[in-house]
């Protein structure tokens, strides 16, 4: 391990200890001394931590301070009263994670239904999802994609961490494409609609 | 893939499962689908098509006998699951520009495993230790600093907000203006009188419309359907004056009228 | 130093940390499993934490972590306020996103009201927007653009990825629909009227 300056890890520890938000690692270095390693002040920091009650845990490009996950059950007593996501929207959110990105579109064709009015706005106003460019096709309809606040509250490092990420890949279902594209001869304008539109 | 030769599975009134007909608990055919197919107690690979065709027909049947209304959604998935279930018995292939029976069948068994895999691994996210719930930060953030860097917090969530409430305020400027150059029936009443009288005999209600409604009508113009709808009520109105007679030969045919005429006393 | 159950340590460091307020040793003690030795523990973590950048410090008879006095001086530039953009400025910013190049006359009359001098000001102190170029009407009045750095801000990789007022209906945000659009012309799905089919 490089010998990591002790003043910019204290630094740094108190700079991370002292935020609730994530910290992106471009901030953590501007706010540094000038030449500090910000790489090994954080991976220090993080072996620091790793067996604690608080762990450094990675965000995106960011990190924080979080209580360890394993004390889950210990830490009830602080449990806030949350809204439940609906199953609509938690699906919905599950494929906006793992197909990103994706348009409504693509979503009612998977979950076979009609996406309704309030399902995306739900999941915008939790700031879990953004508006992500738009898909090269006629109408140009937007994308959604995930946001930094979505894999901070799911305690992920990155889109990789998602659960099951790597087999729905393996076996293919990561394909937003209507069944029948996927699985056919790639006929499009295919009259056969009702299998592939989420709203007949 | 088990697509034809298969054994039906047994239809869910013959399982003894409590399988009531209760479309409310299902969000639409495709989420019916899957349920079925877990009936089947198999891997979703293994899924046998022509049998779930059969469960869903059957299932469909059973609600409509017990008159309960289905949405057409899950009539259309009907419909076409038949022809898919024709698709797979046929012998003779398709024309070479449609899928096979097998090809579509396969289609349907992939939708059905990605609804599946993605609801599976909707459960394991939501299962996860989740900040706020199980996992928390920083509870007393620091404001160890003295000096004071004002930093704006605006998302594009606030700019959309933002635009969309202008929007919103907007829009009932324009509402004002809007229904006043719809035609009332007063107006056409009085054109219908004023015509009236220029007219010997029976004449199309359309040659009374002003100019321009008849083109409206074909461009389902809202304006041109107040119009005939005004002048529809307007003759209605003069019918019961005695002023009017009213002819239409069939349903939805053409609606003639003409002058009443003189009253030949009161005879009767 | 007495052996103290690790897990009441790390459990103990978790709670302090995650508290908004000092915690009580009595209410620390409530909150461990029972028979823990809240004084140990507290001793624990207050000489674990004695040299790094955060410290545990007692505040009359309660605990919280604190960033380390020391760094005081290397932390003064981060004291951030977070302050919300008013609603006017958000506005106005939205407009001369949607709009640009737009003068302020302009934004008046989009808007319906006077702008106040410092709304301008304050997005161009922002970096948000820009003057860009004169508008070929008498007085030449300067028009305003969004910059580089307001995509930066809210994560688009260009104009075009601003989200259209379909969007904007589809996530629900122009939910309060304006009658409007009852009136609208060329409804789909109409049937002809009757007038069409009965005309020979």
């Amino acid at each position: 391990m490089s010998p990591v300056d002790p003043l910019h890890c204290r630094l740094a520890e108190a700079i991370l200890f002292a935020s609730a938000e994530p910290v992106s690692l471009k901030a953590l270095s501007q706010r540094l001394p000038e030449g500090a390693d910000v790489a090994a002040v954080v991976s220090d920091l993080e072996a620091a931590y790793r067996d604690r009650g608080v762990n450094l845990v990675r965000i995106g490009d960011a990190v924080a301070f979080r209580t360890a996950s394993d004390l889950a059950a210990l830490m009830t007593e602080e449990k806030q009263v949350q809204r439940r996501l609906s199953r609509a929207a938690l699906e919905t959110l599950a494929i906006i994670a793992y197909h990103q990105p994706v348009t409504r579109a693509e979503i009612e064709t998977i979950r076979g239904v009609h996406l309704s009015r309030g399902t995306l706005d739900t999941l915008f106003d939790l700031g879990w999802i953004r508006p992500k460019g738009r898909r090269a096709v006629p109408g140009r309809p937007v994308t959604w994609a995930t946001t930094t606040a979505f894999l901070d509250h799911f305690g992920l490092a990155g889109l990789d961490e998602l659960p099951g990420v790597d087999d729905l890949k393996a076996a293919g279902l990561l394909d937003a494409r209507p069944a029948i594209q996927v699985y056919g001869e790639g006929r499009e304008g295919d009259e056969d609609g009702c299998l592939d539109q989420g709203s007949p | 893939m088990s697509t034809s030769g298969a054994t039906p599975a047994p239809l869910p009134a013959e399982t003894g499962a409590a399988f009531v007909v209760d479309v409310e608990g299902f969000e639409g055919p495709l989420d019916l689908l899957l349920a079925l197919a877990r009936q089947q107690k198999v891997d979703l690979k293994q899924v046998s098509i022509l049998a779930l065709a059969d469960q869903y027909l059957a299932f469909v049947g059973e609600a409509r006998r017990a008159s309960l209304d289905l949405a057409a959604e899950y009539l259309v998935m009907a419909a076409w699951l038949a022809f898919l279930k024709s698709r797979l018995l046929l012998p003779e292939p398709p024309a070479p520009d449609e899928p096979s029976g097998e090809t579509l069948a396969s289609a349907l068994a992939f939708q059905l495993q990605r609804l599946e895999a993605l609801r599976a691994v909707a459960d394991r996210l939501a299962a996860r230790p989740r900040l706020g719930r199980e996992v928390f930060a920083r509870g007393a953030p620091e404001a160890v600093a003295t000096t004071t860097v004002a930093v704006v917090r605006a998302e594009l969530s606030d700019l959309m907000r933002a635009y969309a409430a202008h929007l919103v305020r907007q829009t009932p400027q324009q509402l004002r203006i809007a229904p006043s150059d719809l035609d009332t029936v007063a107006a056409a009443l009085e054109r219908l009188e004023r015509l009236l009288g220029a007219t010997p005999g029976w004449a199309e209600l359309r040659a009374f419309l002003p100019p321009g409604t008849v083109e409206g009508l074909q461009q389902g113009r809202l304006k041109a359907r107040a119009t005939l709808a005004a002048t529809f009520a307007a003759s209605l109105e003069l019918v019961r004056d005695g002023r009017l007679r009213l002819s239409q030969s069939r349903p939805f045919g053409p609606i003639h009228l003409a002058p009443a005429p003189p009253a030949a006393g009161d005879a009767g």
